[in-house]
């Protein structure tokens, strides 16, 4: 039925709306194109046609280009409406929680000991639980001694946040230079700070 | 010094607490009068003590960092180091630490005022039973931690011997194993030495000779030498097409 | 914020939508109405509103009254192309793959009886998918009584978890490392307290 013809744009932003209505999580324009067979740049203009309409009155919900692909999100306003029909679920992240995150997802690939210089205090149930919420993820060990782990963000992470890819998480604040990241690795090793695990 | 009007925990850890001094004091983080911050760190501290609450070993240890940088700075230099151009400020490290410290610090107050979905932000609660029907391609994306957690739950109600098993020790063997049975698919031989690379590291070798053991004691290789000190040759005793026959029918899984 | 306003229809028609749309069920009106503390004669308004935009152009999907709720469905017409769509669904590993995937992994050579003896339930048509899914493979025939069939993983397997090779597979006492343990606690405090310059 939707071999090659020639869709109209007219036609296609709907049946594309439906697919990223329909999938359970972002969407890519590839899998679209894919499952339609059609040219990713149709698939594209449809997403711009679609995105044009949701601007063009007060919707419910908009386009977010989230990990990589499209999801149908509400509008932040509403938040609180929602949370009476019993959407929420009341998570809120700890201080330790969301500065071992920020530090991973800035500096991944990176070691537990990394994080614990950086942070200066012991990060291993932080990790355990971020880790459990799959939020971060093991990418496998770093080739130095001892074979450390190392992890970075996941998929989920990016979604809860709302980010298109890692590129596009907030600029850190500038001191930068002040603390070039070959330096704050070489440290580690004359640090007498941290236990070695 | 009002002490009693910090309390540890309301702290992240040393580094957080020094930054709060700092701020509050206003002093410069590029140059920290050491002497003074020691000091009113190391009154927190014995204050936290007197109250008798726990202080985490961190906050201690940064202590001894402090009382370490302001004697390193008390020393008077001698003429050697005096000439030298490039050497650090003993307070250098720590400076960077802070201010690497602050970067972390601001940009999780940026990432939790940021939409979160679940909280801010909601999807479909439930997917299209359209989407679902079909059998699926590919895979998602699945964690080694996930892979961890499965087989620690597995192992958790074994007795524990066979948790002692899994051990980086048997993992390079099997490793090895898996190696060696890679380059044997499809062959008909291997020259023995042909096994051991130019990778000759001792370790190495040991950890090949026991997958080679192993190997030979599951009987999944055999070894042959025409001559005597001719080439050793390893063979597979499942050829390719015995593997095939082997196949996935639901009936040859395992107990055949 | 909702409360007892005369929340303008052009306000409200979105909010409705919203709410309709993260629901995990179809919606009823009167709980809308409890929810935003509004007669329900505003929600129904707003959902003919919901009901005459949605007509007004093709969409993706349409509201639909079932159940004494109202539910967003996708056009009947759009079934095939979201059945395709569902095809190239990535794989979710269900609890047994993971943990027979798991077992596999880390005690290779494995035979089917290890992994039932480790699982303690029947762990076939499991591991015939995992073959089909080419994440395992039979190494060869176990040289004891009955000759049963070897188990491994396959380089697939080391793809999927993005490992150079098995080596890098962590192990379990990495991580039990992350677990808040007493030692380290207990490590920590016997370190010296003060250094005597």
């Amino acid at each position: 039925m939707w071999e090659r013809t020639a869709l109209d744009i007219h036609e296609l932003t709907p049946l594309v709306e439906a697919m990223i209505f329909a999938a359970d999580g972002p969407l890519q324009d590839e899998r679209m194109a894919q499952a339609l067979d059609l040219p990713v740049a149709e698939i594209r203009s449809a997403i711009a046609a679609l995105e044009a309409d949701y601007a063009a009155q007060p919707r419910g919900f908009f386009l977010q280009q989230v990990a990589g692909g499209y999801q149908l999100r509400t509008h932040p306003e509403y938040a609180e409406a929602l949370r009476k029909l019993g959407r929420s679920r009341p998570f809120r992240f700890s201080r330790p929680a969301l500065e071992t995150l920020a530090i991973i997802a800035y500096r991944q690939p990176v070691t537990r000991a990394e994080i614990e210089y950086l942070r200066g205090v012991d990060s291993g149930s932080v990790l355990k639980t971020l880790l459990e919420k799959h939020l971060v993820r093991i990418l496998g060990k770093k080739d130095v001694a001892g074979k450390p782990l190392i992890y970075g963000t996941s998929q989920d992470f990016l979604e809860l946040f709302g980010l298109a890819d890692l590129s596009s998480l907030p600029t850190l604040s500038e001191f930068s230079e002040l603390a070039p990241d070959e330096d704050a690795i070489a440290m580690m090793d004359s640090l007498p700070l941290l236990v070695d695990e | 010094m009002d002490t009693y009007a910090i309390q540890l925990e309301n702290f992240e850890g040393p580094l957080d607490l020094l930054l709060h001094l700092i701020k509050k004091n206003e002093m410069d983080i590029y140059d920290i009068p050491i002497a003074a911050i020691t000091a009113q760190y190391l009154d927190i501290i014995d204050a936290m003590k007197t109250l008798n609450l726990d202080i985490a070993g961190e906050f201690l240890l940064m202590a001894a960092t402090l009382l370490h940088i302001k004697s390193k700075l008390l020393l008077p230099k001698t003429i050697e180091e005096e000439t030298e151009e490039d050497e650090e400020d003993p307070r250098a490290e720590l400076v960077r630490r802070l201010l690497e410290y602050q970067k972390y610090k601001d940009v999780s107050t940026t990432l939790e005022a940021t939409p979160q979905l679940g909280r801010d932000l909601f999807a479909r609660a439930a997917p299209a039973p359209e989407v679902l029907e079909e059998a699926e391609a590919g895979f998602a994306a699945i964690g080694l931690y996930d892979l961890l957690e499965a087989l620690r739950e597995v192992l958790q109600e074994k007795p524990t011997e066979l948790v002692h098993e899994v051990t980086i020790e048997h993992l390079s063997v099997t490793d090895r194993i898996n190696a060696i049975l890679t380059l044997l698919q499809g062959k008909e031989s291997l020259a023995f030495a042909a096994l051991f690379g130019d990778d000759r590291k001792r370790d190495e070798v040991i950890v090949t000779f026991l997958a080679l053991l192993e190997l030979v004691r599951l009987r999944m290789v055999r070894f042959m030498q025409n001559t005597h000190n001719g080439t050793i040759w390893l063979f597979p005793s499942v050829t390719a097409e015995e593997a095939a026959a082997l196949d996935v029918g639901e009936d040859s899984l395992g107990y055949s």
